[in-house]
């Protein structure tokens, strides 16, 4: 990217026409990065955002500094009849901890019943929830990219079919449909096992359901750019339709593609959330939030924390996601005043 | 007696049950209101002879089906006795609630000679709900419908279509719509009064048979197959109002032609029955608590969420009653997939597995004892001091484990899958214990997840499909149809009993050994030379390791102090309901 | 007009046909390319007994074995005329329209899901009251003072708002307001006729829950439109012929702004009609969505099928009712159609 | 400073602003749009406010209205308007003064009326709000009126329509109408006619002028276009960056202009009475001039004009070196035959649908060396028929055959080689230009997609013929939002000559830009003409521009060329009746023949009305 650092080139300067002072003299994207870098709640957002990356990639380091094996079990902490966490270990009838079993050596206290480490859990949680989210929000964005421009260029019929399938898409009780198809495939379709077919189906599912609000996206920006002049422009050249769809158009859409994709993420991370917690996401024991959220129903009255941290996990990781994305949109919006 | 076809118990959230009485001493109980910890289940609590007010039952899934024809569980055979009478029936007395007694029966089967058919006679008085009067061929017709053909009910057992003679070419109710029962000879009605069972062979525990709910009589124009679950006719003392279709909830009212001189059994307390469906079980709880509701019809006792908080306060714990419910909650240790096929594996397993930990995540103590044998205390056989495979602190024993597997070779273990119902949650708990125990000498399990509707039929009830997906472990559950050692074990450890689909011997068990002395020991007449036997067989099953028992369970069940006349029915292991008032509402 | 009508309605048809299509093929194709089997897919409808007998007659009698083109059309014509399952000599009549019959519990689906409508409709219609106007309220208010302490405060919730799932948000209600504080009591669903007072009461907490996510996003979304129309040229006329400012926000600001959210709460609307599967879930009402998590736990195709259509159709309606109140609010439409 | 009237204002001054400042705080530090400006406008009197883009009067005439108020501007100095002043004034006061005392018509007609009221419902409250005691009865009466007024047809009908079912002229009218309903003292149009038509354009100043006399309004008259505001004020003012620098009696303004910035702007407005032999030789003399001077900004050029003084200059139909097959230099390079292009336009009340014309039987022949321009209004069909020419757009029948060979059905792939000879440049250089690409790949691509792979030979030619339109080399790897609109038409034009076309189509090449841009941008096309023995397609609405320019003219109107003919005699004498219309409409600089061919419209629309 180039960086003009000065004036362009004063040409025209001699004649008594200025362009004006509104002259465009830094790049969009400096400009927006000025103003992202000045919006102090979506810098946060994207810290937090940055740390939760971090926090996923690193956590087998994480959880061998301040944790232990995520599905290790530490059942001598735990109260037999009720599953709480108890408030004196060495002591069995000493009741139990309102706080979960919460203190410097169990950062989030510990799971009912098994006693595992909640903080392990939540942090190898992440992976999961982030893993599910990015694969699926890269799915949406191909499909979503790829029929959204070719509808927006070629339009016509092709078009109308792509719109009517959004439309079909965006008709379906989305929820519905993915339990129910997360349902009735069986283990070992498609030749996936286990866990990595369950990942796979989650991003799968969700990233086939979602595709229509970045193709609808893709499609209204790519039927504005067609009219711009600079395609004609590339025909005239002799450029095949090759050359402008990717050449000339793609580069134009990927910044709204990116500012979208960063707030499908979060919806994309509640989806997988909501799977989880009706029961269709990833195999035990592997954590995941949405079903530490599921399982927490039995254990709300003795173990309040096991109900609150993973919320709060999904919470925090969401709104971190909206605040960075909203920013983004923000400061790539040419309509901002400033 | 091997050939039975039918017969796995359904083992829902709320389950079948059928067990012998652990004793404890009778007797009408007095006290206030609130009770002891664990009164009723040896005695009546609260006991009161008031009538009216209605008795409001809820439960958290839909009531299986109200048609005592087509159904499997234990809460619907003690539920359905509202509304549709059976010639025997559990007895309602404390320290007898195993006993067959007579309902509609006059009085016990009179057996022949040869054992092989039994004769009942009808008491006078009985009526449906139109008055019309209950006649012989109603219950002949009842059983048919609900046995033969095609089209037989599909959700019951089919014992009557195992057992009774001179029906085999029987089609079923509606082949010929002009004479439904034209063919079927296992039973004869001589009379109106008179019913006939014809065996084809011997059957000792035949009035256990004869206690299910579909010997309740069916009027053959009232038929209509699978939905006449929407208004059963009723032969008791209520009748339905409005119909019934699935999870939308019950009502029984008053049944006027019933005739209470006729009923030995009923004391039909209450003027009016609800039952709410699809209540969520921490609503059930709370309600039964604030006594916005009588009993969890369900019968399995308190959510975990609302059990940790009752059982750790004094005074509410004094409601609580927590009888063992008389099944067996184990792991199928498959003996087909490989390694398993070795016995010495299936035994590092045995040693390996951590008893206190899958006990915790059943709910501790509460949740039931840990077992050393599989037969359960209630049934002759159990063998209290039986202890295979014994460890300190019943969290295992690694070295013998280790042995174990040095002996079928692999000694640096080995990976295999655990199948699991996902949507019950203390399975999947006891799963990961399960793998958390196993994993510490180097079995690598992984669980996988199966839908719990589907498991019996299409997964674990499936050898195909465990063969395919090498589902070494399953955890399954099991409740005897009825409170005998026969009852218990012929269908997960015989090997005859081994079925392409719905099989309930996962482990897939076929010990020459063991098949023999259960064939044996059913043949035997004399009760404690088959109780020899049947110790036997369960010290033989422990050997094979084919079955990790997890828990003898046990419920947590809610007492609230409207509720009268309360007691725990070993047979149906839940309060008995049909002696139940209330004095609320 | 009437051409627009038609032309709309017509398309919807065209949609709900398509989506029957897709889910039909969804739920009984893609199982078997997964590798189920016939037998397999018999047995989730054969009952606890299933004996080889029994699945091939299941088999038979669902036509699990003929084409998917002839089952499909069975189940399309079912919709028209209704359909006869026949069980050996006796014959099941499920009566038009038939969505489907459940062999589980032996019921014919279309009724089951009338029964269960009131519920949801009482849920998302109360529900989508309460956000349309928090959210649109809100979202003005901050629109027009945009930068203040009521704008940054309501936008930090309504961003907050969109960031809680729904199943946690009614989670923590029901922990704390109705288990641990004792606050509300449990949501329960009383028949409006029956009780209106019980009515409100018992879903005022479900109501809460579902309005509070979709008012935030109508809070952002407005306020973002509002935002946009009010640098609109024509607001720039209000203003230079001298109207209040009062006025050019509400006559002026709030009808464009209103026309996008309109279409969005045409379609929130109808997906929640469909079923509000987290929040029935959560507070245990069982309205569609909840039907449709125990159908889809059990395994029992055809209401699942039967939900699924139900939920499309209600989509596309409010769509059409969407599409019919653009075209009076806008009058650019009802020549663009 | 040149402001008559400054200090002392009249009493009855209907707009009073004295030493009026607007500063807009940017990222970049405040913006002084607005510099100490100070005028006056008297009662019934007329005033013009002309600068290009940014020079501050549109914040002005903003500020008159008070609605700079809820904007970041912040305002000092003094501004009266009718007794009020706008700058203290409560924001109630100035709520009752807006469309009140001083009503406003903007520039885009399409969007300022709202899309969802009648027009008479927002006429209607336009009255309503200053008289809110009025029968609705009486103000519709009165919105019918003041629809009459500005020559709507059938107003107590169209009355009822939405905004969206009249063109942009009558758009225009209604907004007018708006402005009336409450008979302002002072009427401020900002940029009313940019947005249209050029005989549109002639109607609504006519309007605004007619008005003014009859109602006794004061007028305030915002433009970029000297010509517009010429014929319709007594007094014109020229801003230049938030400045005035002049400002005086229109006539004298525009025969005398006293600053440099007035005399440029008034020299770069291009003039229909100027002809192409005589534009040419100012250009060329001016560009002999520059080469003599060697003035150092031109230093890039100079190498060109030498090697430009080298080539022969030809003009007309110069013979070419080029040629190949049977094509002869003596045959048309191009010819446009019957050429057709018909759209189905669904509508009606079943959806039947009907054709429309875009281009109806174009025929045209043009020669080596020739410049035709083509004129016409927007939906004539010019752009469509340039189009057809590029093959952008495939005709629905007729011919086009390029050096004797018939392009029209021929493939894209075939179509490929022939590129290199064909080439266009757009309107408008903001959207022509790829903003991801960088002008240095931009104008490579051609190359590129004619096969060629050597990246520096690329690059080489790409800064070569970048210095050659005025740039420099190293603008090679800018990405285009770093030029201005005149250094991007230049780019675009590089873009469109780095193939060695022989014919080049200019569809609008200097309509989005500001008349001194739209200057220095000709010239270079005129002197590129030279250089590369180009032929021209010229496609303008201006009719100065394609008078300048062309060889020939065509004038289209929808879809048909009314009229073709050399320029001169086209312009001079013109044989179409819509042609003089045309004419007639294009604003002139000189007041007096503005006012002569406004009586001459005013005539010609008075014969109309009575002959039908």
């Amino acid at each position: 990217m180039s960086a003009p650092s000065h004036a362009p080139d004063q040409a025209e300067e001699t004649g008594p026409a200025k362009e004006g002072w509104v002259a465009a003299e830094r790049s969009l994207r400096q400009i927006a990065w000025q103003r992202f870098r000045r919006d102090k709640v979506a810098m946060a957002g994207a810290v937090v955002v940055v740390l939760l990356i971090a926090m996923a990639v690193l956590a087998p380091l994480l959880t061998r500094l301040f944790g232990f094996p995520p599905n290790e079990f530490h059942q001598d902490l735990m109260d037999p009849l009720t599953g709480g966490a108890l408030n004196d270990p060495a002591n069995p009838t000493s009741g139990i901890d309102p706080w979960g079993g919460m203190s410097g050596t169990h950062l989030l206290g510990l799971e009912p019943v098994t006693g595992r480490d909640m903080f392990s859990r939540i942090v190898y949680g992440a992976q999961i929830s982030l893993l599910v989210a990015f694969g699926a929000t890269v799915l949406c964005v191909v499909i979503g990219t790829v029929l959204g421009i070719v509808a927006g260029y070629f339009g016509g019929w092709v078009d109308t079919v792509i719109s009517r399938a959004m439309d079909i898409f965006l008709a379906f009780p989305l929820l519905l449909f993915a339990i129910a198809l997360a349902g009735v495939i069986p283990d070992g379709a498609f030749g996936l096992q286990g866990n990595g077919l369950r990942v796979a189906l989650l991003i799968f599912i969700i990233g086939f359901f979602n595709w229509p609000y970045i193709g609808r996206i893709v499609r209204g920006q790519t039927l504005t750019l067609k009219e711009r002049e600079f395609v004609e422009a590339a025909r005239s050249l002799g450029a095949g339709n090759g050359h402008i769809l990717f050449r000339e158009l793609l580069p134009n859409l990927v910044t709204p593609i990116l500012v979208y994709s960063t707030l499908l993420i979060p919806t994309n991370i509640i989806f997988e959330a909501s799977l989880s917690f009706l029961g269709v996401g990833i195999n035990p024991p592997t954590p995941s939030w949405g079903g530490m959220l599921s399982n927490s129903l039995d254990y709300y009255t003795t173990s309040p924390h096991y109900v609150i941290i993973p919320g709060l996990a999904i919470f925090i990781t969401v709104l971190a996601f909206n605040l960075f994305g909203d920013g983004l949109r923000d400061a790539f919006d040419p309509r901002s005043s400033d | 007696m091997s050939k039975r076809a039918l017969g796995l118990a359904a083992l829902g959230v709320g389950s079948a049950l059928f067990l012998s009485a652990c004793g404890g001493g009778g007797g009408t109980g007095g006290g206030d209101a609130a009770g002891t910890y664990d009164q009723a289940t040896t005695e009546v609590v609260n006991a009161s002879d008031e009538k009216g007010g209605t008795l409001r039952y809820a439960i958290s899934a839909n009531i299986e089906s109200t048609d005592p024809g087509n159904t499997y569980y234990g809460y619907v055979w003690n539920f359905s006795r509202y509304y549709a009478r059976t010639l025997l029936t559990y007895s309602p007395e404390p320290g007898k609630t195993t006993e067959p007694v007579p309902d509609m029966a006059t009085e016990m089967p009179k057996v022949s000679d040869d054992g092989k058919s039994y004769t009942l006679t009808l008491r006078d008085g009985l009526t449906y709900e139109d008055g019309s009067p209950i006649v012989a061929e109603d219950i002949k017709y009842g059983i048919a419908r609900s046995n033969y053909g095609d089209d037989a009910l599909p959700n019951g057992p089919r014992y009557f279509k195992e057992l009774l003679a001179d029906s085999d070419d029987y089609e079923g109710v509606n082949a010929d719509p002009s004479d439904p029962l034209a063919g079927f000879g296992g039973i004869e009605t001589p009379d109106d009064k008179t019913i006939v069972f014809h065996l084809k062979e011997p059957f000792a525990d035949f009035p256990y048979v004869l206690v299910q709910p579909q010997t309740a009589p069916v009027p053959a124009e009232a038929d209509k197959g699978q939905q006449y679950q929407e208004n059963v006719v009723s032969s008791g003392p209520y009748k339905f109002e409005g119909g019934w279709t699935p999870g939308n909830g019950l009502t029984l009212v008053r049944n006027e032609e019933w005739n209470a001189d006729s009923d030995p059994i009923r004391t039909a307390l209450p003027d009016q029955i609800t039952v709410q469906e699809g209540v969520d079980q921490n609503e059930i709880d709370q309600r039964l608590i604030n006594g916005e509701l009588d009993v969890d019809l369900g019968g399995t006792g308190l959510g975990p969420a609302k059990k940790g908080e009752v059982l750790s306060g004094e005074d509410e714990k004094a409601r609580l009653d927590n009888p063992e419910n008389g099944s067996l909650r184990y792991v199928a240790v498959n003996t087909v997939v490989e390694p398993l096929d070795d016995e010495a594996c299936r035994q590092a397993i045995m040693y390996a597995a951590d008893h206190d930990s899958m006990q915790r995540a059943w709910g501790g103590a509460a949740g039931g004892e840990i077992p050393n044998d599989v037969i359960p205390p209630q049934i002759a056989g159990h063998d209290p001091d039986l202890d295979l495979y014994p460890s300190k602190d019943d969290k295992g024993d690694l070295d013998k484990a280790e042995e174990k597997l040095k002996e079928c070779g692999e000694e640096d273990g080995f990976s295999t899958n655990l199948g699991v119902r996902a949507d019950r949650p203390t399975e999947v708990a006891a799963a990961e214990a399960v793998q958390q125990s196993l994993g510490r000498v180097g079995i690598d399990v992984e669980i996988k997840q199966f839908p719990s509707d589907t498991f019996t039929n299409t997964q674990a009830g499936s050898p195909d499909f465990v063969h395919e997906n090498e589902l070494g472990l399953n955890i399954y559950g099991w409740i005897p149809d009825w409170p005998t050692g026969y009852g218990f074990l012929s269908y997960i450890a015989h090997g005859d009993n081994i079925k392409k689909a719905g099989n309930s011997n996962i482990s897939e068990l076929d010990d020459k050994e063991i098949n023999e002395m259960l064939d044996e020991a059913v043949r035997t007449e004399d009760a404690d030379e088959q109780a020899r036997l049947y110790s036997d067989i369960d010290r033989r099953i422990m050997e094979t390791g084919a079955i990790l028992p997890i828990v003898f369970e046990k419920s947590v069940l809610y007492r609230p102090d409207n509720l009268t006349n309360v007691h725990f029915s070993q047979g149906y292991s839940m309060y008995d309901y049909m002696t139940l008032g209330t004095t609320g509402s | 007009m009437v051409t627009y009508i038609l032309r709309r309605l017509g398309a919807g048809v065209l949609l709900l046909a398509i989506v029957t299509l897709v889910t039909f093929m969804i739920f009984y194709v893609v199982p078997r390319m997964a590798g189920q089997t016939v037998q397999q897919l018999a047995t989730m409808y054969v009952g606890k007994a299933p004996t080889a007998e029994a699945i091939e007659a299941t088999i038979d009698r669902l036509n699990l074995d003929q084409p998917v083109a002839l089952q499909f059309w069975e189940f399309v014509k079912g919709i028209f005329v209704g359909a006869t399952y026949s069980f050996g000599g006796r014959e099941v009549v499920c009566s038009a329209p038939c969505f489907g019959y459940s062999f589980q519990n032996y019921t014919e689906v279309f009724p089951e899901l009338m029964a269960r409508l009131p519920i949801t409709f009482s849920l998302g219609l109360g529900a989508g009251v309460i956000w349309l106007i928090g959210g649109v309220a809100v979202g003005v208010i901050s629109a027009i003072k945009k930068g203040s302490i009521f704008d940054r405060l309501a936008m930090g919730v309504a961003l907050a708002g969109v960031s809680l799932p729904v199943f946690f948000t009614g989670l923590l209600m029901l922990a704390f307001l109705v288990h641990a504080w004792d606050i509300f009591e449990t949501p329960r669903y009383t028949p409006l006729a029956e009780d209106p007072v019980a009515w409100m009461t018992g879903m005022i907490l479900p109501w809460l829950t579902l309005a509070f996510l979709h008012a935030a996003q109508y809070a952002r979304q407005t306020r973002a439109g509002m935002l946009e129309t009010m640098g609109e040229d024509y607001i720039r006329t209000a203003r230079a012929k001298g109207l209040p400012e009062r006025k050019v926000i509400l006559k002026h600001g709030l009808r464009p702004t209103l026309t996008p959210i309109v279409t969005i709460f045409g379609l929130d609307i109808g997906l929640v009609l469909g079923g509000a599967v987290l929040t029935e879930q959560v507070y245990s009402l069982n309205g569609i969505g909840r039907y449709a998590v125990q159908a889809i736990i059990s395994q029992d195709l055809p209401v699942i099928l039967g939900v699924t259509l139900l939920g499309a159709f209600f989509v596309v309606v409010c769509n059409l009712i969407v599409d019919l109140l653009y075209a009076w609010v806008d009058p650019r439409v009802r020549v663009a159609g | 400073m040149t402001t008559p009237g400054n200090g002392q204002g009249s009493a009855d001054a209907a707009v009073r602003v004295q030493d009026l400042c607007i500063t807009f705080p940017t990222l970049d530090g405040d913006v002084h749009a607005v510099d100490g400006l100070s005028f006056e406008v008297a009662r019934g009197g007329a005033l013009g406010i002309v600068g290009e883009s940014g020079s501050g009067k549109s914040a002005t005439s903003l500020a008159l209205m008070g609605l700079h108020r809820g904007t970041k501007a912040k305002i000092t100095g003094e501004i009266s308007v009718a007794g009020t002043d706008i700058v203290t004034a409560s924001n109630d006061r100035i709520r009752q003064m807006r469309g009140n005392e001083i009503a406003m018509v903007f520039q885009d007609p399409m969007s300022s009326l709202h899309p969802q009221y009648t027009i008479g419902d927002q006429l209607i409250e336009a009255y309503r709000t200053h008289n809110p005691k009025a029968a609705k009865a009486e103000a519709k009466k009165r919105a019918i009126e003041s629809l009459d007024r500005v020559g709507i047809p059938e107003p107590a009908r169209r009355i009822n329509s939405y905004p969206h079912e009249f063109s942009g002229g009558m758009r225009q009218r209604v907004v007018i109408a708006m402005a009336l309903m409450c008979d302002p003292t002072v009427l401020l149009a900002d940029e009313p006619t940019t947005a249209l038509d050029v005989t549109v354009q002639a109607q609504i100043l006519d309007l605004l002028d007619d008005l003014r006399r009859d109602l006794n309004m004061s007028l305030i008259l915002v433009s970029h276009d000297l010509a517009v505001v010429a014929g319709s004020v007594d007094e014109v003012l020229v801003m230049q960056k938030g400045k005035a620098v002049e400002h005086g009696d229109v006539r004298q303004v525009l025969s005398e202009p006293e600053h440099p910035y007035t005399r440029a702007l008034l020299a770069a407005v291009p003039r229909v009475e100027v002809s192409r032999a005589q534009r040419r030789a100012e250009v060329r003399a001016d560009r002999a001039k520059a080469e003599g001077r060697e003035l150092p900004a031109e230093d890039a050029e100079k190498k060109e004009q030498e090697k430009a003084a080298e080539a022969p200059a030809g003009t007309g139909t110069a013979a070419s070196p080029a040629g190949d097959g049977a094509w002869t230099p003596d045959q048309p390079l191009l010819k446009a035959e019957d050429l057709v292009m018909k759209f189905k336009v669904r509508g009606g009340a079943f959806g039947r649908s009907s054709d429309f014309f875009a281009v109806k039987n174009a025929s045209f022949e043009l020669y080596k060396g020739e410049t035709l321009g083509i004129v016409g209004e927007s939906g004539s069909g010019k752009s469509t028929l340039s189009r057809m020419v590029m093959r952008l757009l495939q005709p629905t029948s007729g011919k086009v055959v390029f050096e004797g060979r018939d392009i029209t059905r021929i493939s894209e792939r075939q179509l490929r080689p022939l590129r290199r000879d064909v080439q266009m440049v757009f309107q408008n250089p903001y959207s022509s230009l790829n903003p991801r690409v960088t002008i240095g790949d931009s104008i490579g691509t051609a190359l590129r997609v004619q096969g060629e792979k050597d990246t520096k030979q690329i690059k080489q030619r790409v800064q070569e013929l970048l210095e050659r339109v005025g740039l420099e080399p190293r603008h090679y790897n800018r990405f285009p939002h770093a030029f201005s609109g005149g250094q991007r038409q230049r780019i675009a034009i590089a873009r469109a000559l780095i193939l060695r076309p022989k014919l080049v189509i200019c569809d609008e090449p200097v309509s989005a830009l500001d008349v001194s841009t739209q200057d220095q941008v000709l010239r270079l096309l005129s002197e590129l003409q030279d250089d590369f023995d180009l032929t021209y397609i010229f496609v303008a609405h201006d009719l100065a521009v394609v008078r300048q320019v062309s060889d020939r003219v065509a004038v289209m109107r929808k879809g048909e060329i009314v009229e073709m003919s050399d320029s001169d005699s086209v312009y001079e004498s013109p044989q179409d009746e819509y042609t003089r219309s045309l004419l007639n409409a294009a604003p002139v600089l000189d007041p007096d023949e503005a006012r002569a061919h406004r009586a001459e419209r005013i005539r010609l629309r008075a014969e109309k009305s009575t002959a039908a």
